[in-house]
């Protein structure tokens, strides 16, 4: 892999930056260079889908005709909910050739459906393979991780692929590589309250801290997401947790590509590691 | 010159409604060598069948053609009248125009013209019938049982007490099957190894029983009344003549910790092991995969032992071949896998176990002497969770189908488990409660009612092992509407039945269908529910469909009837279409032989008048040829022909559709 | 343009394919029975003969139905691995695969030759089989057993 | 029997997803593991069965409950239904009927605003910021007071920003809303 496809998404510019910085900072040191599709729009992300079904489709395939268009063939969607979006568009297209014209005609852009689009699991279990995991220098040694999946990094139908729904195992394989123990718990993919953190801050206090519960009970040091909608419910949320009696210890949230950035040796502010909200630059000092 | 007679039933209105028979019957009329023709409303009626036979007599007829339904319906019948009436019966045909014309179209006129095609097809067949007589069989009056639970000894020991030899096979290295591992049975709760001890010692005793434990059928030929099935019997390591079942041996095989089949992992064995013991023959076994001197070549204290010298590492494998009549098939079922349910912890959490680890910990001969105890600790669970359906009723990670005896083992186990357990909790999740049977339901209400279980309708969707111990089950209450979370100590489920993952080869070795599921197909669902599709190979247990023991029990008696029924009858009838080989034209080139799948074509030597073979040509054993016809359509020389399916036969059959004479309207010129 | 021909002479002449099937007497004839008992309906326009198995069925009784006049032809046996005769279906898919090859050499279309395995509780399986087969051979016309490559053009 | 009747709430579902909802046994394994189940009127399963009974009651009841807008979309019951249905699906459209025919109950207005907001702040800038998101919300919302204290520490973090955040094409994208308006949503 010498380059590939990069769809931010919106979270990634705002309270996901330190997913996209990881990110890059790991493609960097693997010589994979990101390119970012131009003009990119927002997939629409649950409130298209939750309101009007032609909308949730259009985003999204604007993202994909524009990919194709500027000639990539492989998209990396970092944020778990863009992920799900655009590869969930992608699925629907090739099942419905006619809805694939329709929408051809409603945006005035022709797209083959011929992208395919990768995940955050599965991009840097990809650059684990292909030489990252040799160049991962300071090992987290003996550090116990929760690896969190959320709902969009194990299930869909089609959408996520290779890893059995109830039991996945991608993540657990890179937080090996950096060193770190992958606890076995309860809650890796259960939901974190997603997109209501603004509608409904309880529901996603009650859902995170129970997360937080189980992998605090399982012996987890931290939770390792890959999910920015994740990220921000579990990590900026557990002052209300405290607040509502839920929780007592702060629990660091890092993402993957954070946890492997660290275990690379790389600066723990270059990959935003003090950006957190629950501090996380503590596991910083970890790296030997 | 023939002389054919063509006999149109109306069926009622089931055919007449679609098919103009008075048509027919006048284009029938005019068909060549067809010298009488009529219809009637019922054909197979009493004064029907006298029409044919009045017919028969009156017109000196040759050949005869019913067309009527099916012949898999009627044709006995017809060709029984045809008897009566003094024709041989193989040259009364009949011509399907029911179940593949009335009743698959509605356009009569299409209808009337197919109907007369199929009629002059069977009339120019049954011009070149031959006048066949039936063949007569000898029977083997000995039964094959497969599989040694309770259908098989049953099964086994009702064709004993009818006087017949029985052979029963038993795979595993004792008797019993899943039966001997219950704890108690519904809906009397009487002991399971108490009533069945006795049938298995019976079993083994009996003198017209060959018992054969260790073993599995191989391969299996032949035909109804003249079965040969072929036994491997397995390499057992100890000389059953010379063990006396003393205990020794097991007693310091220094390999301990081999989980037990018998005791579903609850208790460990040794490599020389008896299953249980009441193990039938109780008789130790060496389990070679896991025995020091047969994978490592050292140790053999066991040998040393042994004060009757009983010990042979050298055993090998047998192949005993076995002639048999009937072949009764009861290899049971097995519980489907859970471990494929990951939101149920995937078989990973050592506390949720399944009903037969229940049963276990529920038997007085188990492993805990019949106490309930959690395999991780050892500790008394104080709330245990029951979830039925586990792969039931699942057609997305499990099967369709409802398993039939979980609704009633687990109130069992509810019951038991309050009988055991005072001030224990039982919670069931269950999506119904399925409790046909003669003092079933009120079973279960009495677990609900006088033992406290606590039933809740709805199914569990997740079970996990929290850091303290306790099992979590998310299930929910569907009548209250509501999500429910039980905090238990124990998680039994209730895994779907499934057949055994070998029955398919062996229905395959017997050519007996199977379904969707893999469980052996009953040859008809309502009317021969013990009988597979090929004859003289019976069924017994839950190898058909999940049952429960007195289900099981019936069917496998029933069983035993239709094979004593068929040992019954010295000698056997059958169709008489055989092969047949043209000694003249025959270039003995051994394709008919290669081909015959059952081994019936030999050579044969022509002699002179000296004894000289100045020949040799192939030649067709009618005992064992079941006239498939394979060997005609590989013969180059056209040496080889079938009786009622000649070459010429089907060439007129197929001219007799041509353009000039079919009714299916073509096109103008050719 | 060819096509659009072929289409409208059937049109004219009102073309009913002739199709004959030759099926065996423990899968396909029986499922033929369950596709009647269960009433299901299809085109009238096979004609049903019944052999022991399909191993019987010679590759010339194929060429003698198409010389009587057939437009198609169907041979149906029971599935792998459920021969009422053990082999008998093994032997003819063998000769088939092989007799197709010369069918087409000969210039014969893939669409008046089937083959299909149909059991004894695959009623809808064999009507549908039938409907398929009637549409297929209405789409390639009559066949010219003179000139069989005619319709390939 | 030329009455025209609607379209019952089973026929879209069918015509929309392909899901046959007869095929539901009620058996509750949807609703066994709905983490949002607490916050829910009615149960997964009982939609299913509100949907399965049909008639203008039952229609009433589904188009205004509180569980359309609590459903977080996790799959969850998707995953795991043994007959392959997909209640997270049947919401979705329920949903988007329920916001068509503004029969959506009025207690949900939060999550209705979230999504509109959401929506808003797409259509005008090609791309969500959570800053015109957040404002955009509070206003529909009227919900001023919560979570005012993470605000300034988002800004320090650079998780908030006050610029917007707009792609070139954003004309060509609120077309697209334009068009999809038009077609009534669907």
């Amino acid at each position: 892999m010498k380059s590939i496809g990069y769809y931010p998404g919106c979270a990634l510019a705002c309270s996901g930056i330190e997913l996209d910085l990881s990110i890059r900072a790991l493609s960097g040191l693997a010589g994979v260079e990101l390119c970012e599709i131009a003009d990119w729009n927002c997939c629409g992300a649950s409130s298209a889908h939750s309101t009007g079904h032609e909308l949730a489709v259009a985003l999204p395939y604007r993202v994909l005709a524009l990919a194709e268009a500027q000639g990539l063939t492989e998209i990396l969607a970092p944020c778990a909910s863009c992920f799900s979006r655009l590869k969930g568009t992608l699925v629907r297209l090739r099942r419905n050739p006619e809805m694939l014209e329709r929408m051809a005609g409603l945006t005035g852009r022709a797209c083959r459906n011929s992208v395919s689009v990768v995940n955050v699991v599965e991009y840097l279990g990809r650059l684990l393979k292909e030489g990252l995991a040799g160049k991962l220098t300071s090992p987290l040694k003996g550090v116990k991780v929760a690896a969190y999946y959320g709902c969009l990094l194990s299930r869909g139908e089609g959408i996520v692929e290779g890893e059995d729904a109830e039991n996945p195992t991608g993540m657990e394989a890179a937080i090996q590589a950096a060193g770190c123990e992958a606890v076995p718990w309860n809650f890796a993919t259960e939901c974190c309250g997603g997109a209501f953190s603004l509608a409904k801050p309880e529901a996603v206090v009650d859902l995170s801290a129970a997360v937080l519960g189980d992998a605090e009970q399982a012996g987890a040091q931290m939770i390792v997401a890959g999910c920015p909608m994740c990220h921000s419910n579990l990590d900026m949320r557990q002052r209300a947790m405290s607040a509502a009696g839920r929780r007592t210890r702060p629990m660091p949230i890092l993402y993957l590509s954070e946890l492997l950035g660290l275990a690379a040796g790389i600066a723990p502010k270059t990959i935003g590691l003090d950006r957190h909200f629950t501090d996380a630059m503590s596991i910083a000092g970890r790296s030997a | 010159m023939a002389r054919v007679g063509v006999f149109i039933c109306h069926c009622g209105e089931n055919i007449a409604r679609t098919v103009d028979v008075a048509a027919a019957a006048a284009a029938a009329a005019k068909m060549p060598g067809v010298v009488y023709s009529a219809d009637y409303k019922y054909m197979c009626s009493d004064p029907g069948q006298q029409l044919v036979r009045k017919a028969i007599a009156d017109h000196k007829l040759t050949g005869a053609v019913v067309a009527a339904c099916s012949p898999r319906m009627h044709e006995n019948t017809f060709r029984r009248a045809a008897a009566a009436a003094g024709m041989n019966p193989y040259l009364l045909e009949m011509a399907n125009v029911r179940e593949h014309c009335s009743w698959v179209h509605s356009d009569r006129a299409a209808a009337t013209a197919k109907a007369i095609d199929l009629i002059r097809v069977m009339v120019e067949k049954v011009k070149r019938n031959r006048g066949l007589r039936t063949i007569t069989v000898p029977v083997e009056p000995t039964a094959v049982v497969i599989g040694g639970g309770i259908a098989g000894i049953q099964a086994a020991l009702d064709i004993a007490a009818g006087g017949k030899a029985v052979v029963l096979i038993e795979k595993s290295p004792s008797l019993g099957g899943h039966m001997a591992r219950l704890s108690e049975t519904f809906p009397t709760l009487d002991c399971s190894q108490c009533i069945l001890t006795p049938r298995m010692v019976e079993a083994a005793n009996h003198p017209n029983i060959t018992l054969m434990t260790s073993s599995e059928v191989e391969s299996v030929g032949g035909f109804v009344g003249n079965f040969e099935v072929t036994v491997r019997r397995k390499a057992r390591y100890v000389d059953p003549a010379k063990c006396t079942g003393c205990g020794e041996c097991w007693s310091k095989c220094p390999v301990k910790n081999i989980p037990s089949e018998f005791d579903a992992g609850l208790s460990r064995r040794t490599a020389i092991y008896r299953a249980s013991p009441q193990a039938v023959p109780n008789q130790p076994v060496i389990d070679a995969r896991h025995c020091l001197m047969l994978t490592k070549g050292r140790c053999g204290v066991c040998a040393k032992v042994c004060p009757r010298g009983a010990i042979n590492f050298k055993d090998a494998d047998e192949l005993v071949k076995v002639k048999a009549g009937a072949i009764v098939l009861a290899t049971g079922f097995e519980l489907w896998d859970h471990s494929a349910y990951g939101e149920y912890g995937g078989g990973r959490i050592a506390d949720v176990i399944d009903g037969f680890a229940f049963e276990r910990l529920a038997s007085a001969s188990g492993p805990t002497a019949g106490e309930i105890r959690r395999p991780s600790d050892g500790a008394e669970p104080k709330t245990v969770v029951f979830v039925q359906c586990c792969g039931s009723r699942d057609e997305k990670a499990g099967v369709a189908y409802c398993s039939k005896i979980c609704c009633m083992y687990t109130a069992k186990h509810a019951m038991l488990y309050a009988h055991k357990v005072h001030g224990g909790r039982a919670v069931v999740f269950y999506m119904d409660v399925r409790s046909a049977g003669k003092g079933y339901d009120e079973f279960v209400r009495r677990a609900i009612e006088k033992d406290g279980a606590e039933y809740i309708r709805g199914r569990v969707s997740k079970i996990y092992r929290r850091a303290d111990g306790k099992i979590m089950v998310r299930g929910s209450d569907t009548l209250a509407g509501t999500p429910v979370a039980v905090e238990a100590d124990m998680v039994v489920l209730a895994d779907a039945v499934t057949p055994r993952p070998d029955a398919r080869t062996l229905a395959r070795m017997l050519g007996v269908a199977y379904d969707a599921d893999g469980f052996f197909s009953e040859a008809h669902p309502k009317l021969r529910p013990v009988e597979t599709a090929v004859a003289g190979v019976y069924l017994a247990g839950a190898c058909q469909g999940p049952k429960d023991i007195p289900e099981s029990v019936a069917q496998a008696s029933a069983a035993a009837a239709k094979t004593l029924g068929l040992f019954a009858r010295p000698k056997l009838e059958r169709e008489p279409i055989v092969a047949r080989v043209n000694r003249i034209t025959c270039a003995h080139c051994r394709a008919c032989i290669n081909a015959c799948p059952y081994k019936a074509i030999e050579d044969f030597n022509i002699l002179d008048r000296s004894g000289k073979v100045i020949r040799v040509v192939a030649n067709v054993n009618e005992g064992l040829c079941q006239g498939c016809g394979t060997c005609v359509s590989v013969c180059r020389s056209k040496s080889v022909d079938l009786d009622g399916f000649t070459d010429e036969q089907v060439f007129l059959q197929i001219a007799a559709l041509g353009p000039e004479e079919s009714g299916v309207k073509s096109r103008g010129s050719s | 343009m060819e096509k659009t021909e072929t289409i409208a002479e059937n049109a004219r002449a009102g073309f009913e394919p002739r199709i004959v099937a030759f099926v065996c007497n423990w899968c396909t004839y029986a499922g033929a029975d369950l596709a009647g008992t269960s009433r299901l309906q299809y085109a009238p326009n096979v004609r049903i003969l019944k052999l022991p198995c399909t191993g019987r069925i010679d590759p010339l009784l194929v060429l003698k139905a198409f010389e009587g006049g057939a437009d198609a032809v169907l041979v149906s046996g029971c599935h792998p691995g459920d021969c009422h005769y053990t082999s008998g279906n093994y032997h003819a898919r063998r000769r088939w695969s092989v007799f197709g090859k010369l069918l087409a050499f000969a210039g014969i279309d893939g669409r008046r030759l089937y083959f299909s395995w149909v059991s004894a509780a695959e009623g809808q399986k064999f009507a549908d089989l039938i409907n398929s087969i009637t549409k297929e051979v209405r789409s390639a016309g009559p066949f010219d057993p003179v000139n069989p490559a005619r319709r390939r053009t | 029997m030329n009455v025209a009747q609607p379209p019952t709430l089973a026929r879209i579902i069918r015509e929309a997803t392909g899901l046959d909802v007869a095929r539901c046994y009620q058996c509750g394994k949807c609703t066994a593991g709905c983490p949002m189940a607490r916050y829910m009127d009615l149960m997964p399963h009982q939609i299913m069965r509100l949907v399965q009974l049909g008639g203008a009651p039952a229609e009433e009841k589904l188009l205004g409950c509180a569980t359309l807008w609590s459903c977080a979309g996790c799959l969850t019951c998707t995953q795991r239904c043994p007959k392959e249905l997909d209640p997270a699906g049947v919401m979705d459209v329920l949903r988007q009927i329920s916001y068509d025919r503004k029969k959506t109950s009025p207690e949900q207005k939060k999550v209705l605003a979230f999504h509109r907001a959401f929506l808003k702040t797409v259509e005008s800038d090609g791309r969500m910021s959570e800053f015109s998101l957040v404002r955009r919300y509070k206003m529909a919302s009227r919900d001023f007071m919560s979570d005012v204290a993470l605000a300034p520490a988002m800004f320090a973090r650079g998780k908030l920003k006050f610029a917007g955040h707009k792609t070139p094409g954003r004309k060509e994208v609120r077309r697209i809303f334009a068009v999809c308006r038009k077609g009534g949503g669907r």
